[in-house]
């Protein structure tokens, strides 16, 4: 049992796929100097063949490591920077998302996209704070956001072995966290299966990526006064729709707490899903990025468009009065 | 489909061709007017069908350009791969794909090579190594790159040849396919097919420089081959094709053809002008049925047309007997693990 | 007064925006020939210098367009597949939307991205069958789709002028449709204002592009039973938020129809905000394509897919029968 | 800053050199010094404010390729347009942005050439032609070209240099915009500045063929120029930008520099160890500020130097003056017609 980083689990996660399967390779710019430091050791380790620092192609590398996918690898593709997903997206939901329904079955694309460090990097301005799965939820492509250092390691393993392409998305805000644990011990953790990272019975929180952590803060403070279920979805495609509803069964009031811009965003799935079919006894809220948000250079600009925990605190206080008043109506 | 048999006149050949078997010269040569020839007639029955609407959304038509993927894929093993376009009819029957479950997949059916999932734009026969066909000019460069590093990887001595138009040497990222193909000797043949005209542009107006000079930027051996003529486009490819398996890396191959037909079956109703009818039957003149048929002797010629004609008639027979697909299984195959997700009411 | 077509209705307003105004120019694949008829007489009437043929560089020809609107210029791109917006996301979701924030507000980016035929073209498969506006609503870009003749010029138009980029979804459903009009006559329409096509009391429908057509037919047949009010956005972003609270103070009840992926898809953005601040007496509900939908080819596969007039119809009666119960329950 | 003075030996220039007038030629001498060392000068206070966390989030230092922008941007005139990288502030410098506002933009401040939107990556003047850095690898080479084209639509004889690093030619985008400007005889300038590497990434080891190469193949003039020495930039930089505006279309100039200092900040502290200390130590041995200097008279010089901390003082007392912009503003700008959306809030 060793204090590990969320940096350190998707190293090792890689690294152990790579010796349990051969068909595992890595492409990606600077991935044999390990500039992000999630390929470290693996040059040594695996040899050239099998990690490969690319031209700045995201284009090319992207299509490319679907043709070595149909040809019977699992490859994995680092980039440096959540935009560069939009460089590659007719690659990714034109192509590798497709190949399988429109080939009736006979390509597999298991290949694996890593974003080490999404969202805001405070200080790198608007070209590189993006955090678009919700982009990947809206055409299909499964997609994950691992909050904490054991799902970084569990989720990045299920994703390399996953037959169908699979975006990783590792949050900046989430990197440099640490947890005392054995990645020996730890299991892979399946597309699709959220987790309570804390129980209560007031109103649950779902929060996703980096935002897990600032929710069980909040939610640690308002211990007293509300009780509060912290719902980590941990993929956002596919959903953990059963166990959202589960939550909702016990505490019927729900706030969304999401780094992405508002509209179409994720957040917006889960409260229009909730709202459909699940237990609502008060109106749902979100807390998101503004609008079609850019994030501007300034730190203070850059803080002032991610959701806060002042902003958590006021949706669920809001969220709990709310659902007395309209209890109080009810009775 | 592999010959050693040499049939081309330059010195690049004469040496090899002293080792030329006649008698597989021969069996290539009508093989080339065989595979000419069913494609040219697969067009001209898929066109009928368009019209009579069993397929639906129409095709581009590869009547004219046959000697490309017949050429190319005569020199090529079965278990070789190639990618394909929107114009891909020819490539996936060259290759050797049923002529039936092809119809089968334009007529959507059940039994089609994409159980109806693909259509024109999208055929593919993993079986004979035909990783489809793609709607998006380009698309597939990389990954047919891709695939031919991968299957030198895991040790077979595959080559893969990706086909694509003149538009698609446009398009950046079958630029950046040639830099990493170059880059890491990937054993892939670029197979660039020049028909004149991408839509309605003429190729002159989309390209500055030349095709060939695009491969030769990065180091990748570029010839331009007279596409009309089967034999001259097996001979540039079977020397690409031995290239790559040999290790020594991509190749280009820029296929000068012309597109007399339309560009989509859209065509026939909407009679676009972007070219004179003068300038068409002018190029009718060089035909490669005609070109490959004239060398053959004219019972050979005439058995096989027959045979043709049998096989396209047990072919159309075959589709159009075929079943359509059950709408409840419209989302089969979205996810290759079978995952499901929501459908569109919840 | 004549009857035109709305294919018409955007060469028409094109044309004259052109004539209006010199900074007006065109790219776009075969343009000249106008192989989609957006164009048609352009050329004769405008020269070379402002409808240019591009090669088939979707990368290059945004970017370059953003350039050439940097420079004082109002380029209009058409596209002939949805799909080549992925191709160029890049261009224009990380430079043309963002370049007038980063730069303080030196930069502004009057482009407007014409895609002719979106959604289904049946028998085009799954490569020509997208239907991506939500993806544009997500990162902020403005983006509008016309149901209507009128619309289609008037929408169309109030792009050309717009300052920022601007998408313009011309929905294949749609572009057959007729109106007996005089386009002298019509003015353009604002982005953000939705428009009432049907007014109606027990259940609001919101549906989008072709759909709006659909969800009128609906409304007919069931005109007896339940009086159906039918909303089209017009532009889903910016969207009419105060029109869409108003059509619900009268209903309270809502269904939206949207011809996109469910996940994350503008359905989701509208069922989302309406629970959270509009007037509902029974639960939201949403007709769409299923969560990462891909297109097959074959017709019936290809239907099966998108959303269709008797699940409206279903979701309308579900939605007032609900409504009827959820009343029951709490009077 | 446009100059005609010829400093160039090449046979291509003796003929103009006749025309040289020896006051503009020194004039431009000290010019070129005075902007490679303003730059450099720059660089260091700036990295002395990121190692005390006035500017966040780090820079990509321009040291040691001072030359390139340098010598570029003195043969354009101050209308003429320019779009820069992640490694940026030398080529706005160069072009004539205020070293203090642009201070004032890396330490986020609303007096920033951007307001404070933009920082390091995404400087932007439009006041001097500066279209903005991106930090994008080759996206801004088609914007580039689209304004280039503009210009020259609109009637302006305005030339366009866009800038990028040897990284970005193997970028699709980049490639497909070397088409189009060929095509169009669009008047813009290509501007590779090849350091040796991209990140940690050698040249060679990402760059199949030559950079020049992939000019020629769209029919692109393309030259190697020593990009260490301001006056060899500057020679042959004029030449492109006199074609270009005379209508004889694009250009590349590769600029053979070596990236001397990190490729961000951030490897102060991460240290990576893809070259040996003794291969940066050599590289040193030629710096474009000895070079142009030593074409000096030492009082010049040490004027110039004087003058520049004088200059580079005021610029980090303003910029640290400055007020920081006020949270409730972060939309302002989100779109240029003021249309505002809603908060994350509702
Ligand atoms: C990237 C992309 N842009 C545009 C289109 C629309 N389109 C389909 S075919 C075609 C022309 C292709 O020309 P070429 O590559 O020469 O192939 P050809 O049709 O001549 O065989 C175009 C522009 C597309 N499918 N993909
Ligand atoms: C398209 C793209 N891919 C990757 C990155 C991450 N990245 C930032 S700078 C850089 C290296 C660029 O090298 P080069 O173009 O030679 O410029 P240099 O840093 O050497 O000046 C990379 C890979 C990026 N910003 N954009
Ligand atoms: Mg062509
Ligand atoms: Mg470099």
């Amino acid at each position: 049992m060793a204090n590990q980083s969320y940096l350190k689990a998707l190293n090792r996660a890689l690294g152990d796929e790579m010796a349990r399967d051969p068909a595992v390779c890595v492409f990606g710019e600077d991935v044999r100097s390990a500039a992000t430091n999630v390929t470290a050791g693996l040059l040594t380790r695996f040899g050239p063949q099998r990690v490969l620092d690319t031209p700045i192609s995201e284009q090319a590398f992207t299509g490319f490591a679907t043709g070595a996918a149909l040809a019977g690898l699992r490859p994995l593709i680092e980039f440096q920077i959540p935009a560069l997903l939009f460089l590659a997206f007719e690659q990714i939901a034109d192509q590798a998302h497709k190949l399988s329904l429109m080939t009736g079955g006979q390509a597999r694309v298991p290949v694996t996209y890593l974003v080490t460090g999404s969202g805001s990097r405070e200080g790198w301005a608007g070209q590189h704070s993006d955090h678009p799965y919700s982009l990947f939820a809206h055409v299909g492509v499964k997609t994950a956001v691992p909050a904490t250092v054991r799902d970084a390691y569990g989720l990045l393993v299920a994703a390399i072995r996953d037959d169908d392409p699979v975006v990783v998305f590792a949050p900046s805000g989430a990197l440099r966290r640490r947890e005392d644990l054995d990645f020996a011990d730890v299991a892979p953790v399946a597309l699709g299966v959220g987790r309570v990272q804390r129980p209560g019975t007031d109103v649950t929180v779902v929060a996703v990526g980096h935002l897990v952590h600032d929710a069980l803060a909040v939610a640690e403070q308002l211990a007293g006064e509300v009780s509060v279920e912290v719902f980590d979805p941990r993929s956002v495609h596919p959903f953990d729709w059963p166990g959202l509803a589960a939550s909702l069964e016990r505490t019927g009031r729900l706030v969304v707490f999401d780094d992405a811009n508002r509209s179409c965003g994720l957040g917006a799935e889960i409260v229009a899903a909730a709202a459909e079919s699940m237990r609502l006894v008060a109106p749902p809220r979100r807390v998101t990025r503004p609008d079609g948000a850019v994030l501007p250079f300034a730190l203070e600009l850059d803080r002032a468009l991610q959701p806060s925990r002042e902003q958590l605190r006021a949706a669920i206080l809001a969220t709990v009065g709310s659902a007395q008043l309209a209890g109080a109506a009810r009775g | 489909m592999d010959h050693d048999a040499d049939l081309d006149g330059t010195d690049s050949h004469r040496a090899a061709s002293h080792r030329a078997d006649s008698h597989r010269a021969a069996s290539l040569r009508a093989e080339l007017y065989r595979t000419v020839r069913l494609i040219r007639r697969f067009e001209e029955r898929a066109i009928d069908l368009v019209r009579s609407g069993v397929i639906v959304g129409g095709i581009h038509p590869y009547i004219g350009e046959e000697a490309i993927a017949a050429g190319v894929c005569a020199a090529l093993r079965r278990d070789d791969f190639i990618t394909s376009t929107h114009r891909g009819h020819g490539h996936v029957l060259a290759k050797g794909a049923d002529p039936a479950r092809m119809l089968a997949e334009l007529a959507g059916r059940v039994t089609g090579l994409n159980r109806g999932r693909g259509g024109s734009m999208h055929a593919a026969d993993f079986g004979v190594g035909i990783l489809g066909a793609d709607a998006i000019v380009g698309a597939a460069a990389p990954i047919a790159a891709g695939a031919a590093w991968a299957s030198r990887r895991t040790g077979a001595d595959r080559v893969t040849a990706a086909f694509f138009g003149d538009g698609a040497v446009n398009q950046g990222v079958v630029l950046e396919t040639f830099n990493l193909a170059a880059l890491w000797r990937v054993p892939v043949v670029f197979v660039c097919e020049n028909n004149g005209f991408a839509t309605s542009t003429r190729t002159e107006d989309a390209v500055a420089g030349t095709i060939t000079g695009r491969g030769a930027a990065f180091g990748i051996p570029a010839h331009t081959v007279d596409g009309m003529d089967p034999e001259a486009v097996y001979a540039a490819a079977a020397e690409a094709v031995s290239r790559a398996r040999a290790g020594g890396g991509p190749s280009l191959l820029e296929c000068v053809t012309y597109r007399v037909d339309a560009h989509h079956t859209f065509e026939y109703a909407a009679r676009p002008r972007y070219r004179s009818a003068d300038e068409v039957q002018a190029a009718r003149a060089r035909d490669p049925l005609e070109i490959q048929g004239a060398r053959l002797p004219d019972p050979v010629r005439a058995r096989i047309d027959a045979e043709i004609e049998e096989q396209l008639t047990r072919a159309v027979l075959f589709a159009t007997g075929s079943p359509h697909p059950d709408p409840d299984s419209a989302l089969d195959y979205l996810y290759a693990d079978g995952t499901r997700t929501r459908s569109g009411v919840g």
